[in-house]
């Protein structure tokens, strides 16, 4: 009983983990139809932020919570003036651009802060759920990503900025008609989407470890999940987690944690096989 | 003309039995050089970085004692040293580069078996000498390389029946997914099964893996008296925090025959890393005069760029060219086959990890070895043995019978 | 007459739309048949169904002695059918001469090819571009471009969806001549809102109103009917066909 | 005949002539340590064509052609280490690879998959591999007499050997003069592939799929043909990549794949010797920048990168072409 429970909450906790690491691509994926693939790096730079914060002695939960989605967005903000702007409309140039700027990102973190692996340890301890134990910080970051979903779609569906937001996913002149320049819908949507990169590196650095080229490890699976849940944000985020981190978690359990990996590119790739244009290409249509 | 030198080259390349490819070699200019050359590939950057940059401070700090003392048969020593950046392919091409542009006295370096066997083949084949100091699996049987460090019947045969006494019969086996961990994680069953102890399981974890999680569940489900960790690199890191942010260290305890050789237990936190046992060849707390001596040297070079040593590797390193400058010596050349047979005088060598003496027949080490524990980020040393010998290897390889042997023995079970 | 293509109760829905609503037609050999209709009659969407683009939701498509319903485009095309679509689609990075050599190759062995490619090039009468990248041309020039090269495919059925679509007055009338030529070898279906033209070339006349046909009889007839005109004439005879240069 | 001259047979010759002085002159004037890089240069060159064919021609962006490129690497290693002799193991690394690129291509065109979906695909199919492969440290994992070894990959992979006698193996320069001769091949073919009607067709589909289908032409096919030969070129670098070097799953990783577009970009997409140069270039550069202390080769690399794609949106070689063309203009 015990057993099933726990295994129930590492599929959960791999769901969260893949939605938070997912969510700042598929914003921008979903409003802006560009594949960021420096997403990796700005995990990696919300990571470094959080760990440089704390070592100046800022609070933990601040440097996490705070410090990283905003260094990041700050860096979002410059790229899309510098590159992504450019790019407008050339889905592949633009995943070209930010490819480069993934390994330029790298090499730059790698120079300045040197290519060794650091990292914080989790706080919040440990509780025991039956005879079993599991780490506090764990089953925060999955109500974290609850909320964090939640909140995202609480602005989506209620404020004036998700109006505008979800205007301009359908047509890019909705935003004009409302007296708003399109550009800045796309540069404020690149901040945010790179914030939440940023606070989702943050968040998992306590568990996995910082290194410059920690992205290379993430890119590929959010990229992944974003492409495998379509063009809506939350139900395609939350869909293809939902999907792919079960059959990860249960791939690790019943064979090795490489299988699970396995399972999980495979099943993307059955998925899309048979929905080419992602779960929300076909299911829950126009959800947001 | 060409011809010729092809023929040549081809029959001698038969007659030395399994190497891969007849060799061009422009050779013979560097005995005439006023410097000898050394060089020295160790992981400077990525996942193994924690173990490449202590020895490549210990190889530095060798060279330079040397060169302060006279340097080798009046000449003084230059020390190359490649970052591999934790990249197995780019461990060939500095090898190779090594080899035939560098046309080096001497190769240290490697560190997991993998860039081992990298470079093992291309020194071979270009004909330089070899020296990896790093504690492995053993069975390694080839006159071209000189492994000094630890294997398993060295500190797995210590570790395991010690943590079993003390903790209890069922082990569960984390490792490193490459030759390292499967082999030794075969020693490790080896000597459970000995003790009548049980493996309950064995998982293998490739080198950029962070997430332990569900093995971290199912080690809770198998319920075993000893989790043994063969576990490598800055990415595998992850487990011990994600062992501890779980609460498992209070629970059931770690055994080790990696935790330490990259300072993990530095980076860890004391209340993640203490109580974790691990056996190796030498620990930067060991209490003897010559360690003593040997760190107030350093720390007086070094001053605060002096890394902290933790176990093993480093002083491996150490020892090693020291070993190779006293073959040197006795040979009175850096021809490769003369320092060969010096060393396989029996030359032994007395440093800060005591005595290591070279066993002539597998060109593997007699050596001292110790089981600490971590305690507060340091070790604290629990048990010493003295002078044991590869044991492991010297069951299976015999050099001086079978000069031309060129191969890995896997223990059989 | 046998028919050469017949669709019956042919419908496509999108959603909860229904674009073409149990259409049956039958085109016959050698037929020269006009297809008029407001925007969003659901022409566009007929034709794709005919042509493989699109499987239709049910109904038939038959060509001849095949069932062609839900066949791939590419075998469509292979049975003989060939396609202007409304807005030319042509090969943007090759010459004109490259575009038509391509769909006369299918047909032809290399030497064959070329001699068909000179002579489609002459007929439409644009030898003068040939050596040009299609990329660079005028839409009217594309548009001769694409009919150029679905004429050198030699198809028993061209569908010419808007042929005349932004080009100049002299363009439309040598179009209009030259689709009365094909029609002496080839069947053809049009698709325009130019009424003059359909008058200049027409004999029988199929009127699409959402989705289905509405009337379908000799030119003058349909013409003169009153629902056709209010429908479709009365309304906006001269925006549509404006309305559809600009797209 | 007189225009497939000047597009065909001309280059042909002018790339023949090149080869013949690059196997004449870098023998004998370079150390061995130098030509044993070159030929690394040379197998990534052959990878880089054959991408420029099945993305610049074809129209498909392949995010996976690593994939092609370790497959014919390890196929190349595990045969000649159970053959003893390399002459079978040589079109296995060839045909190996273009099987898989059949098997992955039928899978994705017919399936209608394209774009960024596609791109998806290949990077997934690719990442599977590497994993895969990086996970056979076990003894389990042996094909006849050739153990996979996982991430330690096949150290002792075997030169080539004179075709039927495999005492006989090969050295440094007579491997390099080998993998010139199979770019120059490999050019070659391109070059009539796309001089061909089959060539023109597969052009023709990356302009105007639809136009194409429209024709009567089965477009999958000819995607599908594209794309296995671009597996085989692959597979071919890849084993000559495995002379020089070894094979280990680093062949699978994504930096691979992700520099083979690189090379592609930056040399021009839509030639074949732009590639070319653009893989031989910039694999000096890095190998400059990863002897410099200050610089991080892949800050160097991704600048490059972004700036190709900003400033030159067509690659170096058409850029540079036409910067001539216009000085003969004026």
């Amino acid at each position: 009983m015990d057993l099933a429970l726990i295994v129930l909450l590492q599929i959960v906790t791999s769901i969260a983990m893949l939605a938070l690491i997912s969510l700042g691509l598929a914003v921008i994926f979903g409003m802006m139809r560009v594949i960021n693939l420096a997403h990796g790096e700005f995990l990696m730079l919300g990571a470094y932020a959080a760990i440089l914060a704390t070592g100046h002695g800022v609070n933990l939960w601040v440097s996490m919570l705070l410090v990283a989605p905003v260094s990041v967005a700050i860096v979002g903000v410059v790229v899309e003036r510098l590159i992504i702007r450019r790019l407008y409309g050339r889905m592949i140039d633009t995943m070209l651009a930010t490819w480069g700027l993934s390994l330029a990102l790298i090499g730059l973190v790698t120079m300045i802060l040197g290519n060794t692996n650091t990292g914080f340890s989790a706080p919040l301890g440990s509780i025991a759920i039956g005879g079993f134990r599991m780490s506090g910080y764990e089953l925060f970051l999955i109500l974290f990503t609850a909320v964090l979903l939640a909140v995202v779609f609480v602005v989506f569906r209620f404020t004036r900025l998700g109006l505008i937001a979800r205007g301009t996913m359908q047509n890019p002149d909705m935003a004009a008609a409302l007296g708003i320049a399109p550009s800045t819908v796309y540069a404020v949507t690149f901040a945010v989407g790179a914030a939440l990169s940023g606070l989702a590196g943050a968040l998992i650095a306590p568990l996995a470890g910082v290194v410059p080229t920690m992205g290379t490890a993430y890119i590929a699976k959010a990229f992944i999940t974003v492409i495998t849940g379509g063009a809506a944000i939350l139900a395609g985020t939350i869909s293809a987690s939902g999907l792919l981190g079960a059959v990860n978690t249960l791939g690790s359990f019943l064979a090795t944690p490489v299988l699970g990996e396995v399972a999980l590119l495979a099943a993307a790739i059955v998925l899309l096989r048979l929905l080419p244009r992602g779960i929300t290409g076909r299911f829950l249509k126009g959800s947001l | 003309m060409q011809f010729d030198r092809r023929s040549l080259l081809r029959t001698s390349a038969i007659a030395m039995g399994a190497v891969a490819a007849p060799a061009i070699i422009h050779r013979g200019a560097w005995a005439q050089e006023d410097v000898i050359k050394v060089v020295g590939i160790h992981d400077a950057s990525g996942g193994l970085d924690i173990y490449g940059q202590p020895m490549i401070a210990t190889l530095g700090f060798a060279v330079e004692e040397l060169n302060a003392a006279g340097g080798l048969l009046g000449k003084q020593v230059e020390l190359i040293n490649y970052d591999p950046q934790s990249n197995i392919q780019l461990y060939t091409q500095f090898a190779t580069q090594a080899a035939t542009r560098d046309r080096a006295a001497v190769v240290h370096g490697g560190i997991t078996s993998a860039s081992r066997e990298a470079m093992r083949p291309i020194l071979k084949r270009f004909q330089t000498l070899y020296f990896y100091n790093t504690q492995y699996e053993g069975g390694v049987c080839d006159r071209n390389i000189f492994c000094l460090g630890s294997g398993p019947a060295q500190n797995v045969t210590k570790l395991v029946p010690y943590v079993m006494n003390k903790w209890g019969k069922k082990v569960y086996v984390l490792a490193a997914d490459y030759n390292y961990g499967q082999i030794t994680a075969k020693w490790v069953k080896k000597y459970v099964t000995e003790g009548d102890g049980e493996v309950l399981a064995d998982e293998y974890f490739p080198l950029d893996v962070t997430d332990f999680g569900p093995t971290i569940r199912k080690i809770q489900a198998a319920k075993p008296d000893i989790v043994m960790s063969l576990l490598v690199g800055g990415a595998h890191v992850s487990f011990y925090r994600q062992w501890a942010a779980a609460g498992m260290n209070k629970e059931i305890p770690l055994a080790s025959t990696t935790f330490g050789g990259g300072n993990e237990n530095k980076l860890l936190s004391p209340e993640e890393g203490d109580g974790i046992h691990a056996a190796f060849a030498y620990f930067q707390e060991l209490d003897t005069p010559a360690n003593k001596a040997f760190l107030e040297r350093f720390h007086a070079k070094l001053g605060d760029k002096a890394p902290y040593l933790g176990a093993e590797l480093a002083m491996m390193t150490y020892h090693g060219f020291n070993i190779w400058a006293e073959g040197v010596k006795k040979a009175g050349s850096v021809d490769r086959m003369a320092v060969t047979e010096a060393l396989e005088s029996g030359i032994s060598y007395q440093g800060p990890a005591g005595t290591t003496v070279v066993d002539p027949k597998t060109h593997h080490a007699t050596l001292d070895v110790h089981i600490a524990e971590v305690k507060d980020q340091a070790f604290e040393v629990l048990e010493s043995y003295a002078q044991q010998p590869p044991a492991d290897t010297q069951a299976v390889c015999d050099l001086s019978a079978n000069p031309n042997e060129n191969k890995q023995y896997v223990v059989g079970i | 007459m046998s028919a050469m293509l017949e669709t019956s109760g042919l419908t496509m829905r999108f959603g909860g739309v229904v674009a073409v609503d149990r259409v049956d037609v039958k085109i016959h050999e050698g037929e020269l048949r006009c297809l008029i209709g407001p925007n969003g009659a659901g022409k566009s969407t007929f034709f794709k169904c005919l042509t493989g683009q699109y499987k239709p939701t049910s109904g038939t498509v038959h060509l001849r002695e095949h069932d062609v319903t839900g066949w791939d485009s590419f075998a469509i095309a292979r049975l003989g059918v060939g396609i202007k679509t409304q807005v030319p689609s042509v090969f943007d990075g090759l010459t004109v001469r490259d575009s038509v050599l391509i769909a006369a190759r299918r047909r032809y062995g290399a030497i064959l090819a070329r001699k068909r490619t000179d002579e489609v090039l002459g007929r439409i009468g644009i030898e003068d571009i040939a050596g040009k990248p299609v990329g660079l041309l005028s839409h009217g020039s594309r548009q001769l471009v694409e009919l150029a090269t679905v004429v050198a495919s030699e198809p028993d059925l061209i569908i010419l969806d808007e042929p005349t679509a932004g080009m100049t007055a002299e363009e439309t009338a040598r179009t209009a001549a030259l689709i009365r030529q094909l029609n002496e070898r080839h069947a053809i279906v049009v698709v325009e809102h130019d009424m003059q033209f359909i008058r200049s070339i027409a004999k029988t006349v199929t009127v699409f109103h959402q989705g289905r046909v509405l009337i379908e009889d000799k030119v003058d007839v349909v013409l003169n009917d009153p629902v056709v005109r209010d429908v479709y004439l009365g309304k906006e005879p001269i925006r549509a066909a404006v309305g559809r240069v600009a797209a | 005949m007189n225009a497939a001259l000047k597009t065909t047979w001309g280059p042909i010759a002018l790339a023949a002539l090149a080869a013949l002085a690059v196997c004449w002159f870098l023998p004998a004037t370079l150390e061995l340590f130098a030509l044993i890089n070159a030929t690394v240069f040379v197998s990534m060159a052959i990878l880089a064509l054959s991408l420029a064919l099945v993305w610049g021609y074809g129209g498909i962006l392949c995010f996976g052609q690593a994939a092609f490129f370790g497959l014919g690497g390890y196929t190349y290693a595990v045969a000649a280490i159970n053959f003893g002799d390399t002459t079978g193991a040589v079109p296995l690394a060839i045909l190996v690879p273009a099987g898989f690129a059949l098997l992955l291509g039928y899978f994705l065109f017919y399936g209608r998959i394209s774009d960024v979906y596609l791109g998806v695909i290949t990077l997934t199919v690719t990442l599977i591999l590497f994993k895969f492969i990086n996970s056979t440290a076990s003894d389990i994992w042996t094909i006849g007499t050739a153990p996979l070894g996982g991430f330690n990959g096949i150290p002792m992979t075997p030169p080539l050997n004179f075709p039927g006698d495999m005492t006989a193996m090969l050295m440094p320069d007579q491997i390099f003069v080998l993998a010139v001769i199979g770019l120059f091949l490999c050019y070659a073919i391109a070059k009539l592939i796309l001089a061909s009607h089959f060539g023109r067709v597969v052009v023709a589909v990356k302009e105007n799929e639809l136009r194409a289908e429209l024709l009567g032409y089965d477009v999958r096919l000819y995607k599908l043909i594209i794309f296995t030969v671009g597996g085989a070129m692959a597979g071919l670098a890849g084993m000559f990549f495995a002379n020089c070097v070894f094979v280990s799953p680093t062949m699978f990783s994504l930096s691979y794949s992700g520099q083979i577009i690189i090379w592609v970009i930056v040399g021009g997409l839509g030639t074949l010797v732009g590639p070319v140069i653009g893989c031989i270039l910039l694999q000096m550069l890095t190998n400059w920048a990863g002897t410099l202390e200050v610089i991080d080769p892949n800050l160097v690399l991704g600048a490059i990168l972004v700036i190709a794609v900003l400033l030159l949106p067509k690659g170096l070689l058409p850029t540079i072409t036409g910067l001539i063309r216009r000085g003969d203009r004026s």
